[in-house]
């Protein structure tokens, strides 16, 4: 069965982000929502290894938070796709598990 | 075929009143005789460290109530050795008997499971 | 004996056979050697994991512990009818345990 | 599909229960069931009830939201008692907002093997 991770703290602030996609399996999806928006940033020390990660976890960025903090699409990783709250339901229903990370 | 949970432990001791209620919800599933598994990652294996005396910090045992895991049947008590490896902890010296999971087949063995459950 | 407002030995460190008998007295209820038995078994259970079981975690390690007769409600509520966990509780001189009501 | 749903954090703490809402509330609006809202960990101090008005207020939301669709909202009973949410000495659900109520983790468990899907919001 495959996972959804939610991780909703700032890769400045937690390692949460690294620790999560080390455990990701092939097919999971990694939602990053709250200060997890932050880690959809390109041009950081940590966007590397996002974006590898992207080739088989499929990496989503709730939109309204990234919007309640700003950040525009242009300074995003390009492989990640955004959703809105609808789009985070459809990631419960296509996934049947579902981890947190702080 | 009864649903299989499993609860992943990331937060170490000490961390309030969290580490009981954490046990206490695994404790609620272990009660109706479900397949219980409990997986202990990162900082999350502290709790497994031998020799814990909390006592003179004011802080209450919380090792004790773990093993409590056993007393109800728990299935199995897994641990990532790359966790364990990197707190330089080894599963030999640990307060309850686990089961050693290479980080690279964590996903396959939570996928195992129809119920998952963060604990911190 | 003092008791805290829940009719709980207030302190635990002073429990004794004797003061059980008193504290089981307070609700109503004579030490048989059955009721004894729990008793003995709960103090037990908190010196070694210093934590008290919920109400259904009990029964089930009455069960382990002492069988399939003794491990169940029926049997338990006979012996502690106000509530057997909180009871046998009561009675040994524990804390209240936490979720009871 | 039939969700269960825990919510773990205070609103005044964390953005977690404000997230949890909002996705329950498009749950509900894609046709999706809420067997259970369960309140754990510092999450009981949703069903607080704020002395002053004024500010955005998460439980006033959460009462509009049970009311609206009939959802079932509990908190633990020992992480409220914990938390001073409710007393030690009957069940005494005065102090809390209206639409939540007191339950037990057994409840929890009871409606986790009836639902498809089980959703934690803050850890």
């Amino acid at each position: 069965m495959s996972v959804l991770h939610l991780v909703n703290t700032s890769p400045f602030e937690t390692v949460a982000l690294i620790r999560c996609l080390e455990r990701a399996g092939e097919g999971d999806a990694v939602l990053l929502l709250e200060n997890g928006v932050y880690g959809a940033l390109s041009g950081c020390g940590f966007s590397a290894k996002v974006a590898a990660a992207a080739g088989s976890l499929d990496i989503v960025v709730l939109e309204p938070d990234l919007e309640a903090r700003g950040l525009d699409r242009a300074r995003l990783l390009q492989s990640l796709r955004l959703v809105g709250y609808s789009g985070f339901v459809e990631l419960a229903v296509r996934h049947p598990l579902s981890l947190s990370w702080t | 075929m009864p649903k299989r949970f499993v609860f992943v432990v990331r937060q170490p001791p000490y961390s309030g009143a969290r580490n009981a209620e954490m046990l206490d919800q695994i404790l609620a599933a272990a009660a109706f005789d479900l397949a219980v598994d409990v997986l202990f990652l990162d900082d999350g294996v502290w709790h497994l460290q031998s020799g814990q005396s909390p006592q003179n910090a004011g802080l209450r045992r919380f090792a004790p109530m773990l093993q409590t895991l056993e007393l109800y049947d728990v299935r199995e008590i897994a641990v990532e050795a790359e966790s364990l490896e990197e707190r330089a902890l080894a599963a030999e010296k640990l307060i309850l008997p686990v089961r050693c999971l290479a980080r690279i087949d964590i996903p396959d063995w939570i996928a195992g499971h129809e119920i998952a459950v963060s604990c911190g | 004996m003092q008791l805290d407002r829940q009719g709980f030995l207030a302190d635990p460190s002073s429990w004794n056979e004797e003061l059980a008998e008193r504290l089981a007295d307070t609700i109503g209820i004579r030490l048989t050697e059955e009721h004894w038995e729990i008793v003995r078994f709960i103090r037990d259970y908190y010196r070694r994991y210093e934590y008290l079981p919920n109400a259904r975690l009990f029964v089930k390690a009455i069960q382990k512990s002492l069988g399939a007769d003794k491990g169940s409600s029926r049997y338990l509520h006979k012996l502690f009818p106000g509530g057997p966990l909180k009871q046998v509780c009561l009675v040994a001189g524990l804390p209240k345990p936490p979720g009871c009501l | 599909m039939k969700f269960v749903i825990q919510i773990n954090a205070s609103p005044r703490e964390a953005q977690a229960a404000n997230t949890g809402y909002q996705f329950i509330k498009a749950a509900l609006a894609n046709g999706h069931d809420i067997l259970l809202v369960f309140f754990y960990y510092d999450g009981v101090c949703n069903a607080q009830v704020p002395a002053f008005a004024g500010e955005d207020d998460l439980s006033a939301h959460w009462c509009a939201l049970a009311r609206a669709h009939a959802l079932d909202f509990v908190l633990c009973v020992s992480a409220a008692q914990r938390r001073g949410l409710a007393s030690c000495e009957g069940a005494d659900d005065r102090r809390l907002a209206p639409g939540f109520r007191i339950g037990g983790l057994g409840q929890w468990v009871d409606a986790c093997l009836k639902a498809d899907r089980i959703l934690a919001f803050g850890v």
